[in-house]
């Protein structure tokens, strides 16, 4: 934490995009995690994410959980409302306020206590409903800011700082998450901003459920030798599958590549990612074969990262629920009010 | 003949769940209904789907007693396995009807009660080929020889078959072939009618028959909500399908097929109270309905909401508790935990409807106070009144209600805004100014959270802003409690030095028991609380009186809990009447204690475990 | 120099968490008592890991009054985002102690106070090459230079680091040679020691230093405890952590490597309280330990085992509510949400320790009264007791003291038993006779359910059962009532006609209170609540008084509702003194609301949140 | 329902197995259920199982959640202890039972609401601990108590009775079983008792997470065409993998098979699992490669059954908590209080 605050003046020259947005104006308070944290460097790709998308700020609203990871919505996009709600029910009032209004960005920030343990079951189901959103999950394999203590995702055998073996089965996120059907998953590491940025723009031009799974070391309780989530560990062990850029309609399409070795895919807002195999038998598209993969290299003790499944043509749940295309909460007792004639009507019926 | 056996008696169907007793059973009731008959009727039914006992149990009432009043006079018994008790049911001279298609030897009936046999799986069995037409006609033959033996006007169950089948015209004729195989049978068989009868009155008026459930429903979709987030429990689930039925033909657009509504089944009640709060405070109306199992498990959410103030309406129709207790028995039992719902120090608003028209009324304007006041509401409503059909005051909208959205600023408001703070107290009333996401470019961006914080929704450890908002939620909670639904104070025809308190659905036994007590020289005024936090009535009419009566449906007095710790009242100045088996209270059962207290009582400082009356 | 000064004073250390400075800071407090001069220390911590600011207050007074005072006398002001306000905290006439080595502008400090410069960091950057040690010695220079100032004696200093370094030997001569470092400097450049000091005493005695959390988890290990199943929370989880730490010791077999013992981390509240009662209903001595949004999470399961009769121990170390509230402050606000934990008619039992020592007893005696009376108890501890050392008195445990396991039938009571009713109340207490799993081929065997059932555990939805159940239920509290911990009395010295109740965390603060206010001319006669439901001296003793003072750290005086609704006492009779800002309550408080209060008091029947101080 | 009573005399030729248990003594009270649930022969199933591993009914505890299919712990095993808890709940409980006698059996029985619904987070942590047990989800795609609402497992595009189409993503418990850590996964149909009776002994005999996803058609609310519940979808689309024999210690192995066709597995109490192949290239021991052939057929529309995965090598949780071999309900004050003497010790390392 650096308790000096940044200061208040804008450089001149910093420069503005299309809504006249600076990138400080992505920017939010001052963390107050400990200096080093993974998570803040999830804060600072989600920044450049949205910078380089070019969103209105204030059209985003993030949504969190209890814990680290939890608070550092509060340190981006310092004028998008934020909701920093109970410990693991992140998903179900992130859920809500996109049926409320379906034009926002909706942006859940969680962590692995936050997903795997107590908010497992809320975890699952908003990705079965395919509600369009963001959901990052900042996983250090422990609770942070209960002092340490193990999390559901750390490795069976991996050890705690006091040394202490950790016996139960791990829950993979990403697994779980392309099983219940979300519909982009991915899985990023905080060390790699090059990879993030990319990823977390893909999920947000993803019209459904878009999960990111990020390994982000607590540099407190979970950087030793032992952890299998601290930075050296997860360096040696990373095998990103493919590498994506994310180009939007407006972005002109030059590259040229190697036909077979690149694999694009249409979003439904006219955004193409761009995926550069780096694992030719990986295909992003086959769920099945995805999962395979996923967990042949598991068993192999890697940690893969990179998009790992997308299908952009799901509906997402307003699609299922039929809802209109105005947000539900801007239509007033005009358009919802049945009025008296109605109630006279519905009273003689019952009679 | 006396007088008192027209229009006026309790007839009690003993069925097997899951057999469609159910549908002919509610012909029967609105035929009376139809003939201008005030009834009541009530379905007591098992935490089961198929095989075991159920019952429906319909008073007629010319002069409108509409609560349960325990005793049968005609029993209509249709499953063996609740026979033996069936019978015992009865009060003398009672009637009993049976399905004498199987011989009962005499000796297997009371004596002091009229017994009448119709062969009715016979008729079935002769008349009809299908097995599940034989099956289910057997409940239209015995409304047949119902019709008989009370003088029902045959036309009106007529008219009602044909209402209900309008689309599936085909099974109009032979429904009311069945009826009339009943209804002849009696006539030919029997001295018809008998001594309990139906006479066409105009007592009915305008009122219409409905459940809870769906006039709370009708009330969701007229106050605006978009967004009911529900997980299916006993009592409750009727609540959140009638909302879906009716919105899917009040707010669906069958041009563009389109719904301006969403209903999400949710995982449980964690996520539904969840859902309820994200809408909430992105700012749709929205809610939740439940029962206490469902309370218990929403109690962080709730706290989170109180304290981060933001609206959520949450419908909880009780049923016997503790834990799963009686899931088809109806009580009062979650006044506590919903008045003081989560862990710290919280309050809640509750408003308690006493019947289907005031569920409509407190369904729609719970979304007003939740949104005005930044707050949950509870809408306590029961099983009795939620899943049973009551006969109601028409439900009443006029067209220039407005939804009061409370406090919530928009674009243009925060253009003109020195400074915006979330949680300032700008009116002095406690209630604080609110924006919706994605309002405004740079202004009025806030964080909300569960934790303390200071006035401009920073994340504050301070004790001196942690107190400033606590105090701040005191004040609003001391001025908003005048504003919800005062309670009804109704005197008695005597000057009377005697009051009674009572609530939700014990109003009419309530008023029935005081009209007896009238009749027997015990004038007491009355007060039906509607509201919690309480008005200032609420306490003016406790110190009216040399001694207060309280009547809940609940073991631990809860209602009296609130009412002394609210509103510093003496408890030793209140007498509980309690009534908590599940049944639904009857006038009966609170003219007898009052009775018993009235000659009793002493004012006395006995702890309260011991005083209680069950 | 005034006699005041010596052995009486309050320093506090304004530290960057994550820094290191807790284990020096305890060292300070630690040598004080090593000198036999009472000491209380409280931990002000944020909720986070590291980089923001930490205090450590540490009251020396040789009176034994260890509850917080409020105010600073000395303050070593370590960390630079606090500087302002932690200097503005000091009384006039105090001193400030901070690092040097940058140079402040003597504009920048108070003048009614005496500015104390080491320049620490230049010191360790001197003396030390490895950067981590640079900064972990600085806690141990300041500690060396406090030596020297207020005279304490460096060979209790230096016995404590070499007991605490005891398996890392290496460590101990470079933190002693930081100490001498700051000692010498301090005694060079100042004249020591300064007005507050400490002076060797025997006023210590037998007491210990420990932490409430501890000494609970200890009870658990002495009470039989299991399993223990718990979610990480704040500020419980070292009570969870400590009881795996002392099973380590006590209960792991070195030869086979066994444990007896089995403490899971759950994945959330609503698993670990699962847990509790499965093993529980299993016959082992469950508990779990978490704080406020626990509780709400655990409501379901709650009514669970009151209605089926299950034991369970719950702790819960309140901190600030609601919501997440105040994560590490401490507060007395879940006494509601417990005492009538979940939806229906519930109650539950409550014991409130006050110390470290108490929760030791109350710990391994909630066994028994789970066991005894088949029902969840609750230890309600709080922050204050929970994570703070206390001063306390030893810990004391009798070998004679056996389990008392309730009513639980063998395999040969079972073989002598007619019919065993699972529900049958065959003592008249309200309590029956359980059997446990695997006990018996034939009998004894039963289904545990919460909904409604007969005697003898079969499903039933009479209403005549249910009923019968929840009044042996209601006896059954009726009775255990007066086996809990009585409440303690205490008299002032002269015959008083004005009482004052309090629990918990409040005592060291209240007993400070009650002398000053007998100094002031003000005799109050007290009781200190232990346990709910209450037993008959509570009303008893409020019955005595003119006024009764009932004293809380919450801010709905929630404590006061149960005593109005549970012993019918008249709300007027109790004048409340709330204090919730966080922070531990004070003397200085309690005594400034009494002394006012007496003043102004006048009885008058005004709303409670109206009438209530805060 | 029936409601007559079963007779109460015993047949005097009833046989007795070796504790003298008849087949009547593994029974319980008469059902509630609707006439033809599914339901009641997983029951049936139960006890016959149970009769033919001649278990001592009273030392098998039943733990349920809430619904028709918790309900029916009441309706077999009488002698056993019972526990109808909580909706979703039955896993920590019987967690918590198991943590306190580790030599009793454990079988819990809940429904696919119970458990993919509000109890998905409890129903995965009790199989990534290892708990002894045997969990048993009746699973019917609805919620039956409750009239018959979808459920989590309800198939997306699945019809409920009324007509209404089912949009989300239906939860494949067994998939997330074996995901989890679960050590012996299988799937049975209630309609088919020669195949389910081998698998709950398979279960029992089996020492860890034992679960079995029971397809069990609802009656009232899910055996209409549109369901994917129903029996004949169930029947026409069931696969099964392999036919099961368990054998005791002291059942003779004589049945002689072509080598390759069938896989033998013995388990840790002696019990042998024998696995006679039907689909040729499915292998039970190779997690990944089960999962990938589960996924496979789902996707195309096969509903798999069998022992799906079996690892009977791994320890259960109190092997990794280490627990003294004695249950830790018959210790003692003697056994786990520290005494006096180590009291005053405590205090002196205190002051
Ligand atoms: C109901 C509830 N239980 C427990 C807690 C305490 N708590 C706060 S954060 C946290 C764990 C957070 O872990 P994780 O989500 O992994 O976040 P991290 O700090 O590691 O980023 C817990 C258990 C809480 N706030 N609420
Ligand atoms: C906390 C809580 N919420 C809701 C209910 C109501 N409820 C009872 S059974 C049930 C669903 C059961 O479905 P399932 O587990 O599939 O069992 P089935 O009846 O289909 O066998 C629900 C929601 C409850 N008892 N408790
Ligand atoms: S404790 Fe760990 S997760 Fe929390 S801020 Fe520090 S490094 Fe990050
Ligand atoms: S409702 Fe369905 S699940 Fe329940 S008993 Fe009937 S058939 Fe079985
Ligand atoms: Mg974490
Ligand atoms: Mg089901």
């Amino acid at each position: 934490m650096t308790f000096i605050a940044k200061p208040k003046l804008r450089h001149p020259e910093l420069q503005r995009n299309k809504h006249g947005f600076t990138r400080r104006d992505y920017e939010g308070a001052v963390s107050t995690l400990c200096a080093g944290c993974g998570h803040d460097s999830i804060s600072a790709a989600i920044i450049q994410a949205c910078y380089e998308l070019e969103l209105p700020p204030h059209r985003v609203a993030k949504l969190s959980g209890i814990g680290c990871s939890s608070k550092t919505p509060t340190y981006f996009l310092g004028n998008a409302h934020g909701f920093n709600s109970v410990h693991g029910r992140m998903p179900s009032v992130l859920t809500g306020a996109n049926l409320a209004n379906r034009d926002l960005i909706y942006l859940g920030v969680s962590g692995d206590g936050d997903s795997a343990s107590i908010g497992l079951g809320q975890f699952a189901h908003i990705l079965r409903r395919g509600v369009n959103m963001v959901y990052i999950v900042e996983n250090n394999g422990v609770y942070g800011l209960t002092k340490g203590q193990f999390s559901a995702t750390a490795d069976r055998g991996s050890k705690s700082k006091r040394g202490v073996e950790n016996h139960s089965a791990s829950i993979d996120l990403v697994m779980l998450a392309i099983e219940l059907g979300a519909t982009y998953v991915a899985r990023g590491f905080s060390g790699d901003k090059s990879q993030l940025v990319p990823l977390i723009k893909g999920a947000i031009s993803h019209r459904g459920a878009a999960f990111i799974d990020c390994i982000s070391p607590c540099i407190a309780f979970n950087n030793h030798s032992g952890s299998t989530k601290g930075f050296d560990y997860v360096r040696e062990h990373n095998e990103a599958v493919n590498f994506l850029d994310v180009m939007t309609p407006r972005d002109e399409i030059t590259a040229d590549y190697a036909p077979g070795s690149v694999q694009e895919i249409k979003q439904h807002d006219g955004t193409v990612l761009r995926l550069r195999k780096i694992s030719e038998d990986y295909d992003v598209h086959d769920r099945v074969a995805a999962m395979h993969y996923l967990q042949k290299s598991k068993a192999a003790g890697d940690i893969v990262t990179g998009v790992l499944h997308v299908d952009p043509e799901s509906p997402d749940l307003h699609d299922t629920l039929g809802t209109v295309s105005a947000p539900l909460n801007s239509l007033g007792k005009k358009e919802l009010c049945p009025g008296k004639s109605a109630i006279d009507k519905f009273n003689a019926a019952r009679r | 003949m006396p007088e008192r056996k027209i229009n006026n008696f309790v007839i009690k169907f003993a069925n097997v769940n899951g057999s469609g007793s159910a549908s002919a059973n509610k012909l029967f009731a609105r035929s009376i209904l139809r003939m201008g008959v005030p009834v009541s009727a009530r379905n007591i039914f098992p935490s089961n789907i198929q095989g075991l006992p159920t019952w429906y149990e319909v008073r007629v009432s010319e002069k409108g007693h509409l609560g349960s009043r325990g005793g049968v006079d005609i029993m209509v018994a249709m499953n063996a396995q609740s026979w033996n008790q069936d019978q015992l049911d009865i009060e003398s001279g009672g009637y009993l009807i049976y399905d004498s298609s199987r011989p009962v030897p005499a000796s297997k009936f009371r004596t002091d009660i009229t017994v009448i046999g119709i062969p009715i799986t016979d008729i079935c069995n002769r008349e009809f080929k299908d097995p599940r037409q034989r099956q289910l006609f057997r409940n239209m033959v015995y409304l047949g020889a119902l019709s008989s033996l009370l003088a029902i006007d045959i036309a009106e169950v007529e008219r009602l078959i044909q209402e209900q089948f309008s689309s599936k015209e085909a099974l109009v004729s032979p429904n009311v072939q069945a009826l009339h195989f009943g209804m002849d049978y009696a006539a030919e068989h029997f001295d018809c009618p008998i001594g309990f009868r139906v006479k066409r009155s105009s007592s009915v008026g305008s009122k219409i028959f409905i459940d809870g459930n769906s006039a709370a429903a009708l009330g969701c979709v007229y106050g605006g909500a978009t967004v009911a987030a529900w997980y299916p429990i006993t009592p409750s689930s009727s609540l959140a399908e009638s909302y879906e039925k009716f919105c899917k033909t009040y707010r669906h657009d069958h041009d563009t097929g389109r719904n301006s509504f969403a209903s999400i089944q949710a995982e449980d009640e964690l996520a539904s109270i969840g859902m309820v709060i994200g809408a909430s405070w992105n700012g749709a109306r929205a809610f939740t309905c439940t029962s206490g199992p469902g309370i218990s498990l929403m109690q962080e959410f709730i706290g989170l909401a109180y304290f981060a103030e933001i609206p959520a309406v949450i419908f909880d129709v009780q049923r016997g508790g503790p834990s799963t207790g009686m899931p088809t028995r109806t009580q009062q039992s979650d006044i506590l935990s919903c008045a003081y719902a989560s862990h710290g120090d919280t309050k809640q608003i509750l408003l308690i409807p006493s019947d289907p028209k005031e569920c409509f009324d407190f369904g729609y304007q719970a979304f007003d106070f939740a949104e005005k006041f930044q707050t949950p509401v509870f809408v306590m409503s029961d099983l009795d009144i939620g899943m049973n059909d009551h006969l109601t005051d028409p439900l009443e909208w006029n067209d220039e209600i407005t939804y009061d959205r409370g406090k919530i600023l928009s674009k243009e408001s925060l253009d003109e805004l020195a400074q915006f703070g979330r949680y300032l107290d700008v009116d002095g009333d406690g209630v604080p100014y609110r924006t919706l996401p994605g309002t405004h470019p740079s202004k009025g961006a806030f964080f909300t959270r569960g934790t303390s914080r200071d006035r401009y929704a920073k994340y504050s450890e301070s004790g001196v802003d942690y107190q400033d908002n606590m105090q701040r939620l005191q004040r609003k909670f001391e001025q908003l409690r005048t504003q919800l639904p005062a309670a009804i104070i109704e005197e008695g025809k005597t000057k009377a030095s005697i009051g009674v308190i009572y609530y939700g659905s014990t109003e009419p036994a309530m008023k029935e028991a005081l009209q007896y007590l009238e009749e027997d020289g015990v004038s007491l005024d009355s007060m039906r609380i509607r509201a919690f936090p309480f008005g200032d009535e609420v306490s003016e009419f406790i110190d009216s009186y040399d001694r207060v009566f309280l009547v809940e449906q609940n073991r631990d007095a809860q209602m009296k809990s609130l009412l002394v710790s609210e509103c510093n009242v003496d408890p030793n100045r209140i007498t509980s009447i309690l009534h908590y088996n599940g049944s639904p209270i009857t006038a009966r059962f609170i003219r007898s204690e009052i009775t018993q207290s009235l000659d009793a009582l002493k004012p006395s400082r006995k702890r309260k475990s011991i005083s209680q009356k069950s």
